[in-house]
């Protein structure tokens, strides 16, 4: 048997396919889920994928995060369920308060796409068992609003509990505190992030590393080795 | 006064309308008379007003134009030509791909975000209206002086649109220029160029047919955007009380188009739609007019049915609007159901307003009146055509003979190395990542190559690695030089380009920008432009698909380098086998692949050291440019070849140091035997590319060149980290590094 | 039918780049003397019925919920007069 | 030190998607009644010297060659009164 994780399509939605795709590179079965629907269609995990939902009206995912299928993840979520917000679905967590802060406009003002190096701060939350504590990886970042905030009293929480999982190495390309760029919940299964690991799964296309790819496969591991 | 019908037309023949405001002439108004036998209705003549200006009609450039399918090469490729939305070529393997360029100039000198923004809007909806998924996004642009203030408010202003709007729609952004030249000051170039995927056997075309069939609008409500003459008909003449201010610039809205996207392309999966059109310049006048022209039969619509953002638009302006994200679609009436309930998925506003009917007639109505009552193909097609006079400026001569050769060359090794740096870091030359970076090459997860690679290559298959590639070029210094000539180089280097990454060229779209075409010596570089251009596809073999022709771009007397922009497409069979531009590996030989002569005209080097613009532009061989392709394809298939770069812009020194700066590995360079270390590194001859080649595949590389008769000379080996001219100067990668990677953000930043 | 209107800003502790683009960009235009800048987002809202104090709460509650995120944004609302002509 | 708000808001005539997708996402969250939601830009400048009407004009300027788009946008400029409070 292999896992079932379900990818969101949320009006404006641009990376469902590419993630659909990754999740099937690595051996799971995507699952599409719609917005408007509260039913999951009984999957293992799901993934908020990037692109502009409502156009990223207002404030990236603040409108998303009242869809029909929000209620029922954020439950589900908070129950246990895996999920992984990418880019935008990042944002989409913090505004359903999912995961704690909020992500703001790049602090130089420009839309930003740049193969990005990361440092895989925390391995074993449901998302990145398959990297190593301190491995370093180059994983495309594409966004106009990565620039992770929350208190300082937050930060030093998520720093003190080991719950920020990816940082920015050498730069930073958003202005994020503390070189924030992927955090988790305190349980680890909920797991945000601005850079795209779907994009970094074939060594044919995008910039021809496959270092994404552990992402899906830790989550698959993970479901297999449950069931 | 009421409201003008068609009844009221008849019977009032001397009403005054305001038809020169409208920007018609006074013998087209005539014509309109005539086609109607008694005057036009407001409404009538609001729709002959746009869809007979310069930009709908082609007038003055449709003579010219003709050429390109007179001259058309024999090509199986094209499987639908110029005259529809967008050309589709046949790519193999049951795919088709269309593609086009448009231009968005002046609204992006007004407004530069929203207008280059709904530049991008309009092009691709272009594409969809193909029947096509829009895959990739292009974007050649021109600015005036990098230095100039006006820069600093237009191309960041620009470069965010594009980026906003591509981006948001989830398409790459894969290739496009970035150009520099004060003839651009206040006329920046903004062309936005789309390439879209799809089965053959989803082609869609725009037209109307089967009467009973209802016409579908969907997509954004109406607004005022863009009504110029119209608001004259609505307030002057025929409603003193109404508010005359119109935006005449519209505000673009992606999101709403990304919906646009999605929910069309659900219902050609669902093959609901019998005739699709976008709605662009002309709005509503344009799609209806056209659809019902294209098609049998005719039309009737109900202009009350139209979704409005303001409720106080009058008829003439509702059929003049230019709002953004809208499209019109023809359904068959069982399948009416069926298209709303998509268009209700992806929240988009749908609404019958009207259907195919029997007749040949296009009829619009108005709170059950009668307002148009038209031969469709009238209003369509029929539209003014004009051979302005054209003829050679006295200039040209004085120009040509003005040649670049005589200025002075570098007479050291250290002012060689002081010109490599002073070009490599000149606006022109310069890297443009920090433009580039504002826009993603990654969605979509099918790109193979992006900026800064010679040419933008797209996955299309992933079963079988099928591919397309495509490059946009264009040089304004060479056209000026020689318009004919430069038409030709454009063509070149944008065939060179697609073909040096590996993918054959097919066909080709065009954009052409140019000066106002009531003074004659534009229109003789016009002229010139388009007949090189129409030579030069029968002789590489590329059709022109379709295109997009942009006048009066000028400030007072001064017009801009005449620029024709060239996008050709090709194919690629394995996205596997593409050749990218970086050194990879040292120790790889480098080999020059043509000849070089003494070329200066209009060169980088010639502007960046001299200042000058003078004498003839490179030579054009098209054989040699097709010998040159079809090696370069080979040597891609067969494995021969780890990196390539087309030379072009700069000539030998830049392409080496581009390569060198994105492997990080530097070259050593020998001065060939028979040319001078300046020819051999600035020289702009055409027909040239610079590879580098395994060890193992030497011998196989320059049998196969030899054999085929392309002159291949072996010019350096990749080695170390730095640039080298043997004799001459070293440059360390780093210190070409930060001259070619920091003048954009200096500038701009 | 009324107007209310709802003024988000970023919290003062929070970077504002925006702003302090804006700023930066002063002198080179000639202006001096404005020692800060901040900018925010206006929302104007036309209310269909009477703007009393429930209207106003649920409108409260809406920016608190919606149109602002607390974690990152402040926020005001207040009923507007509509006075004709008063914008350029 | 006083304060000088800028606020900037698209022309009725042009399409203001951000406000609409506001709007549409009303009903959603339960709000009803209002009828259209329009989304502008708040500038809050802190002026060092007196807010005299010379300096005023000169925001005024500011504000017309600067902040505001004037073939896309409207502006006000109106003097604050900080009442301390005020915000929430
Ligand atoms: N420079 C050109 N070369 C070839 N075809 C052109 C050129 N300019 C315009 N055309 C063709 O003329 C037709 C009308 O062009 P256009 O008005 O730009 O199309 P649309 O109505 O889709 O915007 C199109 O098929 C276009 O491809
Ligand atoms: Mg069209």
């Amino acid at each position: 048997m292999t896992a079932r994780i379900g990818v969101v399509t949320f009006p404006g939605s641009l990376d469902d396919r590419d993630t659909q795709r990754a999740i099937r590179l690595a051996g799971a079965e995507p699952v599409a889920l719609w917005h408007k629907d509260k039913d999951l269609k009984q999957v293992d995990a799901v993934v908020l994928p990037g692109g502009f939902s409502y156009g990223d009206y207002l404030r990236a995912g603040a409108i998303s995060r009242f869809s029909p299928v929000m209620e029922t993840l954020i439950d589900q979520a908070k129950a246990g369920l895996p999920v992984l917000g990418i880019c935008n679905g990042f944002q989409v967590l913090t505004e359903a308060h999912l995961l704690p802060g909020a992500m703001l406009g790049n602090d130089h003002l420009h839309f930003i796409c740049r193969d990005q190096k990361l440092r895989v701060e925390n391995a074993t939350t449901a998302w990145s068992s398959d990297y190593e504590a301190g491995q370093e990886i180059h994983i495309p970042l594409k966004n106009m609003d990565g620039r992770y905030v929350a208190d300082a009293h937050t930060l030093d929480m998520l720093e003190a509990e080991g719950r920020v999982v990816f940082r920015y190495v050498d730069f930073n390309p958003n202005g994020s505190l503390r070189d924030i760029a992927g955090i988790t919940n305190a349980a680890g299964n909920v797991v945000g992030l601005m850079p795209h690991p779907e994009h970094a799964v074939e060594p044919l296309v995008g910039t021809g590393r496959t270092d994404g790819l552990p992402f899906f496969t830790s989550i698959l591991k993970k479901l297999v080795a449950a069931s | 006064m009421s409201l003008d019908t068609v009844d009221n037309a008849a019977q009032t023949p001397d009403v005054e309308l305001p038809w020169a405001e409208l920007g018609l002439k006074k013998d087209e108004y005539a014509r309109v008379v005539e086609i109607l036998g008694r005057r036009p209705t407001g409404a009538e003549l609001a729709m002959y007003s746009v869809m007979w200006s310069e930009h709908c009609s082609y007038k003055s450039s449709k003579v010219h134009l003709r050429q390109f399918g007179e001259k058309a090469p024999q090509s199986d490729a094209m499987l639908v030509g110029i005259g529809e939305n967008a050309g589709v070529v046949d790519v193999g393997q049951g795919y088709a791909v269309t593609f086009k360029v448009e231009s968005h100039n002046h609204p992006s000198y007004v407004e530069p975000y929203q207008g280059a923004a709904t530049g991008v809007g309009g092009i691709v909806r272009d594409i969809i209206a193909m029947g096509a998924r829009p895959v990739a996004v292009v974007d050649p642009l021109r600015f005036g002086a990098a230095d100039h203030p006006d820069t600093k408010r237009v191309l960041p202003g620009v470069v965010a649109g594009i980026g906003g709007y591509g981006n948001c729609l989830g398409l790459p952004n894969i290739g496009g220029e970035v150009v520099f030249d004060a003839c651009y000051q206040g006329n920046p170039l903004v062309n936005a160029g789309a390439i879209g995927v799809m089965r053959h056997e989803d082609i869609h075309l725009a037209k109307a047919s089967g009467a009973g069939n209802k016409v579908i609008m969907y997509g954004a409500r109406t607004g005022g955007d863009g009504i110029g003459g119209a608001s004259i008909l609505a307030s002057e003449t025929f409603d003193e009380a109404k508010p005359s201010k119109r935006p005449a610039v519209q505000v673009g809205d992606p999101f709403q188009e990304k919906l646009l996207i999605e929910c069309t392309l659900e219902a050609f999966a669902e093959k609901l739609v019998v005739g699709i059109q976008d709605l662009g310049a002309a709005g509503i006048s344009c799609a209806t007019s056209e659809l019902a022209s294209n098609g049998s039969g005719g039309m009737r619509v109900e202009l009350d049915d139209v979704p409005l953002r303001d409720s106080t638009l009058s008829p003439e302006e509702i059929l003049m609007s230019e709002s953004q994200e809208r499209m019109c679609a023809v359904v068959e009436p069982e399948k009416v159901d069926r298209f709303l309930e998509i268009c209700e998925k992806w929240d988009v506003i749908a609404t019958v307003i009207g259907e195919v009917t029997d007749g040949d007639r296009l009829e619009i109505f108005w709170h059950g009146e009668k307002i148009v009552d038209v031969d469709p193909r009238t209003v369509a097609h029929d539209g003014p055509v004009y051979e302005r006079p054209y003829a050679r400026p006295e200039w040209q001569d004085a120009l040509q003979a003005d040649d670049a050769g005589k200025l002075p060359r570098p007479a050291t090794s250290d002012e060689l190395k002081a010109q490599v740096l002073a070009l490599v870091s000149s606006p022109n030359q310069a890297s443009k990542k920090w433009i580039t970076s504002q826009y993603d090459h990654f969605v979509q997860g099918n790109t193979v190559l992006a900026q800064p690679e010679d040419s933008g290559m797209i996955r299309i298959d992933e079963e079988t690695g099928l591919g397309v590639a495509i490059a946009t070029d264009g040089n304004g210094r060479f056209a000026k030089l020689d318009p004919y000539t430069g038409a030709q180089l454009a063509l070149a280097e944008a065939y060179r380009n697609v073909a040096t990454t590996g993918a054959k060229p097919l066909a080709i779209s065009d954009c052409l920008n140019f000066g106002s075409p009531e003074d004659p010596a534009v229109m003789w570089q016009f002229a010139e432009a388009i007949r090189g251009l129409a030579d030069g596809c029968l002789q590489l073999g590329t059709p022109v698909t379709g295109g997009n022709v942009s006048l009066y771009n000028q400030t007072g007397e001064a017009a801009i380098h005449p620029t024709p922009v060239v996008a050709v497409l090709g194919v690629i069979d394995d996205v596997a086998r593409r050749t990218p531009v970086a050194f990879r590996e040292e120790g790889q030989l480098l080999y020059l692949l043509g000849d070089t002569r003494e070329e200066f005209g209009g060169s980088a080097w010639s502007q960046v050291v001299h200042d000058h613009l003078g004498g003839l532009p490179p030579q054009v061989d098209l054989e040699r440019e097709r010998l040159l392709g079809a090696i370069l394809i080979s040597a891609s298939r067969d494995g021969m070849i780890d990196a390539a770069h087309d030379l072009s812009d700069g000539g030998l020194v830049q392409a080496v140091v581009e390569s060198a700066l994105l492997g990080d590995k530097g070259a050593r360079l020998v001065v060939p035997d028979g040319l001078d270390a300046f020819t051999f590194l600035f020289s702009e001859s055409a027909g040239r590319a610079v590879v580098a080649v395994p060890r193992s595949e030497e011998l196989r590389f320059t049998d196969m060149c030899g054999a085929r008769g392309l002159p291949v000379t072996r010019i350096g080996v990749v080695d170390g980290d730095a640039v080298e001219v043997q004799g001459e100067f070293a440059l360390p990668l780093a210190e070409l590094r930060e001259a070619h990677e920091n003048t954009i953000p200096a500038l701009l930043a | 039918m009324a107007r209310v209107v709802v003024d988000v800003m970023l919290k003062p502790e929070i970077l504002d780049p925006q702003g302090q683009a804006v700023q930066r960009a002063l002198p080179r235009l000639g202006f001096d003397g404005i020692s800060d800048v901040r900018q925010g987002k206006r929302f104007e809202l036309e209310v269909d019925g009477p703007v009393d104090d429930a209207a106003l709460a649920r409108i409260h509650e809406l920016a608190e919920s919606f149109l602002a995120n607390t974690v990152i944004e402040n926020f005001t609302v207040k009923v507007e007069e509509l006075v004709a002509g008063a914008e350029k």
